[in-house]
């Protein structure tokens, strides 16, 4: 075989193209599994969604621009009070609602890029942590626009469609998340494979290089730091929407580090590695708590240990190599 | 004039405290390139042997830290050898994979065995009384704590900027294929140092527990103050972990008592401004 | 021939250390120039200081008549003003392919398009191919970088540079670390830019100096001591002392 | 001849699933010179890496003077007498000159620098200068340097000359012959040069592939243009 | 048939303690009564909720009520959170029997929600008069910068200003602090006889009283006022000599003297395994089981909500508090508010000692 030939057969690119229906089919058929499943628990699902689109959008910053963030609690935070604000104050229509924390979420993003592309490595790192720091205490501070500390509640979003209710069960909520995290998915995918995807991976792997092909960084990243934010943004409003209370917590540093957790759990830098964390961990936190709400923490921590210990690159990482092991043969006699 | 005397008082104290307990992540984040979040959670357990010698056994404080010290490097050991070994060489994220999962684990167990109540570590009188210093009295223990700051501060300096120990280390770190080819025992040098940095911890945690008491919660609780004020120092640098914490110390405390409704506005504002100046960290190693 | 690139009174120092005195050098279109020298004589500082990675002390640098001094790193490739790395500077997790197409891309301004499939775009695969297949790499052209021998990644280093069309390359040692049986690659590949370019190549391999350049400039603790015809280089006294050494007498 | 000093038997090798190097056995004596061709990416590296314990063994052993160091890692390697100058040099960028010398004394005292010194006097220039701000030229003095102050038995060169001046690699080239002559020092020697390569070696392998296809004196190499043009891809010497 | 209740309580994390004083209270109150009310069993079944947070909250009542079909919700800690589950309440036909969460708005969200614990204008309002009595009139206000915080500014303000004192400078800080001399700087300059102080119970009060002796305010005899929350018993042993003669507002105290309590403390102290660890959150839960078993019995084990929050209101009965009431209007309890002081019993324990007492506080909270 010969490279030569290899950009006119178009079998990879059909192939890529399979994997990704195949990819969003299964996260569908896995939502409706656990509607199936655990029909009773809707409202924690939900919640799962809502941090799923969360954990993706830190993704996209930490996984395919390699900016480490423990601040992405700043983006999703903002999403959510913008909703629940906006709600307040009479836009009840869900989705108006959940373009609305998008928008906010992605102008935080560039204002959180613009600062801490200022720096690098760990003082970034810190940057992350200090915006996040400062937006909790604005949110406690302005309580009358927030309801501090008690929490901003009192919004009742308007019927999806004018029909369906965001109710005890919250059947509507859940579905109306899972479309959404669909949706989002299918439109990350598609932008971490276009050019200005690959040049972000350029980046993270050596910045320099791609200044020299003449590619100015800064732009590049801000742009991510938007779409991320945007992301996390219809995260936070998913979240407002569905529990209809909005808490400190979602501009906390619990919540950013949360995620961080979640996404190397799941593995970085492939969009799905973010789901898998995110199910798992929520999943696991959520059984062992319920076994036993005293000490479910050791518990919680032996198993990340266990993970980095026996699943180095993450668990979607082992996948992958499972997957490999599997069609190795082929993936042989494809040489 | 004497406010401002006091409250300079009070910041050196609060950052030299702060500096001990910090220091020993700044070795590990810098130096060996492990961003152990677990850390706070050594300087807890350190605590609790502390109070535990000093209150139950009624050992002097001097023997207290001596033991909390060894304890804590003990049970260290063989966390060392069965967890951290093995993410020496791996990315900073399954580092913080793993460390969290340690400081979980490790709060989950304290709450178990010692409950979730305060462990107070009794001072020596001669620690315990006020001295008074003209403008003002100060808590002995400040003064301590002080002291102990800069004997720790120069010690470290010396040990890493100027041995062959520190040197190897450094080597290790950036390289250690490489190191090991020039036949640099790179396994005994990072056990040597984590210990270091973990004795550390603990007599951070212990000397620290005016200011921060001890608890189960420790671990997590001060966390973000630990990571952030190491990365502003610029991890790996003794000078810089002073300086960071003095400086933020000194903010911290100020703006308390300036604007107190505000504190942490300010406090936040100056990381960022600090790093915005400083994008390496106040004096970052070249990496 | 009109005068493409011009650095005039170039000067730079580190700590105490002065690693360019007044380096004043122009480029012709079309010109084949090799800068030569000992180690640390400041080659690799010269060719950051143009491409603007760190800042003279003093001195111009003009590019097709405009004064880029102020400008930096990136507009200076817009430009055209290309240099490729001493210490390959490279994606490991990319395979030489993507590198290349990144390039093209870029070139054509659509490096940064959201709306788009990096894979997508047959027309930079192809000729992302072409050069790949010049330089030999076809064979590896879809390995990641980093399991590829390093000779291999000093030639995509030099595939990139070709890539850029650039007005004014600058090769920083392109046969370092390529085997012998190699460098004939390179050497083709840059018989066939096209006669405008002006191409300043830094080496330590005389042969492939001697056989490419048609002007040398001597560089010596950051200052030039000598620029004339290869041929007379061989035989200047200085240079032979600082540099060629042995070298000369077996050329001469 | 005398025993051999290094003894290589039925060598495999590569990194994670790529198998690079297969069976390769060959052995030098004290003293001697094995210079090691063949064209890019054909394993040169790989066999100097997996000498120092850097790469994945699959099958063969390798003895040191006798002894058999097959098992031990890469540390103990150094420790028992061999030392890598590799091709991508390896400078520790976060130390100063001295530092990165330091690092290669092997617990020698640390008076022993001067004679890396003495060798590249440039590098007492920069003494204090981190290994970051060295020219490309520099890096490889140092890198060698490093290596040689560990008075290693066995000394594996991985181009050690790219980048530079020839003035230097004449100086280098006499202290290899020198090391080598005087019986210390064992070396195998990867050059691009073919020139250098033949004129310093005593024994020549060419590796294609991954395997060994041609061993003997160099002279027997000169003369055989065939073996010159299929496996180092040179139509004979000017 | 079995009747089970959620409890949502900190059970983990940074206030684990509190979570373990609900459990230890609704489980001495089973020990007491049996764990059958009316003929049907009670079970209860507890869900963690370490810290405020209103989306885990609503995720972990929602299923609660729809997939354990408890009838009665109880617990909660954080005022969100509460504020996450009453709009659940009226479409899972669920009571929630508020054990903490203590902002006085909670009780207008939801008709369904009762309350047994005390809000802080409830347990701060008498702090003014007692101040102005023992001739403490210019006061500096430190409160933590957080909703309870601030409802307690607010009433120790009204309540003194009422009495004839003032307040010369208020400062809220925020929750993380953990240096307070620059605090007690601030004091010293304003140049007040009294702090009034209000932190949540926790390891930063620990640092708040020691500052306030070692900066030698103490000495200068400058009185310290506060809610109980500085002095839960749970931190007294660390506190120790630091809060001696410290004086406090609350509505329980765990050396409360009645038979009442001497029981009720003996079963806790048993169900929480060490006795130091007890404090108001148990009562709360007590008390608060106390009000579910009065509500099962009124609806005969039927799930009717209505009728359950009917049943309770203005129920009066004699708690290990004291005697207390559920206000038929604001469905919160009304009870004896307690002044304290920090001194040593017989066995030389650290207490919260009564020194005074103001019967029939209702919450004022909403009235302002
Ligand atoms: N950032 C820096 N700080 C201090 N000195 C530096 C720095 N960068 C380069 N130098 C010094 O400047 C001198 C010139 O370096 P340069 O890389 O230009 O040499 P060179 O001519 O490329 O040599 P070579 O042929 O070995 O690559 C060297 O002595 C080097 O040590
Ligand atoms: N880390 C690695 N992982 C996988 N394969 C590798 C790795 N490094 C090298 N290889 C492969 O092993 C083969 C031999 O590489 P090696 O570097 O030994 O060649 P070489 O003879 O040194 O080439 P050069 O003359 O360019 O240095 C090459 O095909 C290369 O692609
Ligand atoms: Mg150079
Ligand atoms: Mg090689």
């Amino acid at each position: 075989m010969t490279g030569a030939t290899l950009p006119h057969d178009t079998a990879p690119r059909l192939r890529t193209l399979g994997q990704d229906l195949l990819g969003l089919a299964l996260i569908a058929l896995a939502g409706l599994a656990g509607y199936a499943l655990f029909p009773d628990n809707l409202a924690f699902l939900t919640r799962v969604v809502s941090v799923a689109l969360l954990v993706l959008s830190l993704d996209l910053i930490v996984g395919y621009c390699g900016i480490a963030s423990l601040g992405q609690g700043a983006l999703y935070g903002t999403g959510a009070y913008a909703a629940g604000i906006a709600c307040l104050h009479g836009v009840t229509e869900p989705f108006l609602l959940i373009l609305i924390g998008a928008a906010a979420g992605a102008v935080m993003g560039l204002l959180m890029g613009a600062v801490m592309l200022r720096a690098h490595g760990l003082p970034q790192l810190v940057l992350s942590i200090a915006i996040v720091q400062l937006l909790h205490e604005a949110a406690n501070k302005a309580s009358s626009i927030t309801g501090g500390s008690d929490g901003l509640s009192g919004m009742v979003p308007a019927p999806l469609f004018g029909v369906f209710e965001f109710d005890l069960w919250g059947r509507s909520a859940y579905f109306f998340g899972l479309a959404l995290l669909i949706l989002v998915f299918a439109a990350l995918r598609f932008i971490v494979r276009s050019p200005f995807g690959m040049v972000c991976r350029g980046l993270k792997e050596d910045p320099l290089r791609i200044s020299a092909l003449g590619i100015r960084a800064f732009p590049v990243l801000l742009k991510m730091f938007a779409i991320s934010g945007a992301v996390a943004g219809m995260g936070g409003a998913l979240a407002a929407i569905a529990t209809q209370v909005v808490g400190l917590d979602s501009v906390s540093f619990e919540i950013s580090a949360n995620a961080l957790v979640m996404l190397v759990l799941g593995g970085i830098g492939h969009l799905y590695g973010a789901l898998i964390g995110t199910v798992i961990f929520m999943a696991l936190e959520h059984v062992v708590a319920a076994i036993n709400p005293f000490h479910w923490m050791t518990l919680v921590g032996a198993v990340l240990i266990a993970i980095v210990l026996f699943a180095p690159r993450g668990l979607s990482g082992t996948l992958d190599e499972a997957a490999r092991l599997l069609t190795r043969s082929r993936w042989r006699a494809g040489r | 004039m004497q406010t401002a005397l006091s409250i300079a008082m009070d910041a050196l104290a609060y950052g030299m405290a702060l500096f001990i307990i910090c220091i020993g992540l700044s070795l590990t984040m810098g130096l060996m390139r492990v961003v152990n979040l677990a850390h706070g959670a050594f300087a807890m357990i350190g605590g609790y042997i502390a109070s535990w010698a000093a209150r139950d056994l009624g050992l002097g404080y001097g023997f207290a830290i001596l033991l909390a010290m060894l304890g804590t490097v003990l049970i260290a050991i063989p966390l060392e050898r069965l967890l951290y070994r093995r993410i020496y060489d791996r990315s900073e994220l399954s580092q913080v994979l793993m460390t969290i999962g340690i400081t979980f684990c490790v709060i989950g167990i304290t709450n178990y065995f010692f409950g979730p109540t305060l462990k107070t570590i009794p001072l020596p009188a001669e620690l315990a009384r006020s001295v008074d210093l003209g403008f003002r009295g100060i808590a002995g223990h400040r003064l301590f704590v002080i002291a102990s700051g800069l004997v720790v501060a120069g010690g470290l300096w010396f040990l890493i900027e100027r041995t062959g120990f520190g040197i190897h280390l450094r080597a290790a770190v950036e390289n250690a294929p490489m190191a090991r080819a020039l036949g640099v025992r790179t396994e005994i040098i990072y056990a040597a140092s984590f210990a270091l940095a973990i004795g550390l911890a603990a007599f951070g945690g212990v000397v620290g527990a005016e200011f921060l008491p001890i608890e189960p919660y420790y671990a997590l609780r001060y966390m973000v103050t630990f990571l952030v004020v190491v990365s502003v120092g610029g991890a790996g640098s003794i000078p810089g972990a002073l300086a960071a914490c003095l400086l933020l110390g000194a903010i911290d405390v100020t703006g308390r008592y300036l604007v107190p409704d505000f504190g942490n506005f300010f406090f936040y504002l100056a990381v960022i401004l600090v790093v915005c100046i400083f994008p390496r960290g106040l004096m970052g190693r070249a990496q | 021939m009109s005068t493409l690139f011009e650095v005039s009174n170039l000067s730079k120092e580190f700590g105490g250390l002065q690693v360019s005195r007044d380096i004043s050098l122009a480029l012709a279109e079309g010109e084949r120039l090799a800068l030569i020298g000992p180690n640390g004589a400041g080659k690799t500082t010269f060719v950051n200081l143009v491409t603007g990675r760190i800042r003279p002390s003093a001195g111009q640098v003009r590019l097709g008549g405009e004064d880029i001094t102020a400008l930096g790193a990136v507009q200076r490739v817009r430009r055209g003003l290309v240099r490729t790395f001493q210490v390959t500077r490279l994606f490991p997790d990319m395979t030489p392919e993507e590198h290349v197409v990144m390039t093209i891309l870029q070139r054509h301004g659509r490096a940064t398009r959201i709306f788009a499939r990096f894979h997508g775009d047959s027309a930079a695969r192809d000729e992302a191919a072409e050069i790949l297949a010049t330089l030999g790499l076809t064979e590896v052209s879809s390995r990641k970088v980093a399991t590829i021998a390093y000779g291999q990644q000093r030639l995509l280093e030099i595939a990139i540079a070709l890539a850029q069309r650039p007005k004014v390359l600058l090769l920083d040692e392109p046969a370092a670390g390529v085997p012998s049986a190699d460098t004939p690659r390179i050497e083709e590949a840059l018989a066939q830019l096209p006669p405008s370019l002006a191409v300043l190549m830094i080496e330590h391999d005389m042969d492939l100096v001697f056989r490419f350049a048609k002007r040398v400039v001597v560089l010596a603790a950051g200052e030039l001591i000598f620029q004339g015809l290869p041929a007379e280089v061989a035989r200047d006294a200085k240079v032979r002392e600082a540099y060629l050494g042995s070298y000369a007498h077996a050329g001469s | 001849m005398p025993a051999a000093e290094l003894d290589v038997r039925n060598l495999s090798a590569g990194y994670g699933q790529t198998h690079v190097l297969e069976d390769v056995s060959f052995s030098v004596p004290a003293g001697g010179r094995l210079s090691i061709l063949g064209r890019n990416g054909m394993g040169k590296t790989t066999l100097m890496a997996s000498l120092m314990g850097l790469t994945r063994r699959y099958a063969g052993s390798i003895a040191v003077g006798g002894t058999d160091i097959t098992a031990l890692g890469t540390a103990a390697r150094a420790r028992s007498g061999i030392g890598l100058v590799p091709q991508t040099r390896e400078i520790f960028k976060g130390l100063t000159v001295e530092e990165n010398l330091f690092a290669g004394l092997k617990g020698r005292p640390r008076s022993a620098i001067e004679e890396a010194y003495a060798l590249f006097p440039r590098l007492r220039e920069r003494r204090r200068n981190l290994g970051s701000q060295l020219s490309g030229g520099e890096q490889q003095m140092l890198a060698t340097a490093r290596t040689i102050l560990g008075q290693p038995s066995v000394l594996l060169l991985d181009e050690p000359l790219e980048g530079l001046a020839p003035v230097i690699c004449d100086m280098l080239m006499e202290a290899f012959t020198r090391l080598a002559g005087s019986g210390a020092m064992t070396i195998l020697f990867v050059e691009q040069r073919l020139e250098s390569a033949l004129d310093f070696a005593e024994e020549v392998v060419i590796l294609e592939r991954g395997r060994i296809v041609w061993s003997g004196k160099p002279d027997a190499l000169r003369a055989d243009a065939e073996t010159l043009e299929r496996y180092v891809g040179v139509g004979g010497l000017h | 048939d079995t009747i089970k209740v959620g409890i949502i309580g900190p059970f983990s994390g940074p206030f684990a303690l509190q979570g373990k004083n609900f459990q230890a209270g609704a489980e001495a109150w089973l020990a007491q009564n049996g764990k059958t009310v009316a003929g049907h069993d009670i079970e209860l079944v507890y869900r963690d909720l370490p810290t405020a947070n209103p989306q885990q909250a609503r995720a972990l009542a929602q299923e609660l009520i729809v997939r354990d079909k408890v009838q009665y919700l109880g617990g909660v800690y954080f005022t969100p959170d509460a504020m996450a589950i009453t709009p659940l309440l009226k479409q899972g036909n669920v009571p929630l029997v508020i054990f903490n969460a203590a902002t006085s708005a909670i009780m207008t969200s939801s008709p369904l929600a009762v309350r047994t614990s005390f809000t802080l204008s409830q347990t701060t309002t008498p702090l003014g008069k007692a101040a102005v009595e023992r001739g403490v009139k210019k006061f500096v206000s430190v409160v933590t910068d957080y909703g309870p915080g601030v409802d307690a500014e607010a009433a120790f303000k009204k309540a003194i200003t009422a009495a004839g004192g003032e307040v010369v400078e208020s400062i809220r800080m925020p929750l993380n602090t953990t240096e307070f001399s620059p605090i007690m700087q601030r004091v010293r300059d304003a140049g007040a006889e009294g702090v009034f102080a209000f932190l949540p119970s926790g390891p930063p009060t620990l640092g708040f009283v020691k500052a306030f002796s070692d900066t030698g305010l103490k000495k200068a005899g400058v009185k310290l006022f506060a809610p109980g929350d500085l002095t839960q018993e749970s931190d007294l042993p660390a506190l120790g000599e630091a809060a001696d003669g410290l004086i406090t507002s609350f509505h329980y105290a765990v050396s409360h003297d009645s038979e009442i309590n001497k029981r009720f403390v003996a079963a806790a102290d048993k169900a929480i395994g060490a006795p130091d660890l007890l404090s108001f959150p148990a009562v709360g839960a007590y008390d608060g089981m106390f009000v579910i078993a009065k509500m099962i019995a009124a609806t005969g084990g039927k799930q009717d909500a209505e009728k359950a929050v009917e049943a309770v209101k203005g129920l009066a009965w004699e708690s290990p508090r004291g005697p207390v009431k559920i206000d038929p209007e604001t469905r919160h309890i009304t009870q004896t508010i307690y002044l304290r002081e920090v001194a040593k019993d017989a066995q030389g324990r650290w207490i919260n000692k009564e020194i005074a007492s103001v019967p029939d506080q209702k919450d004022s909270g909403l009235t302002k």
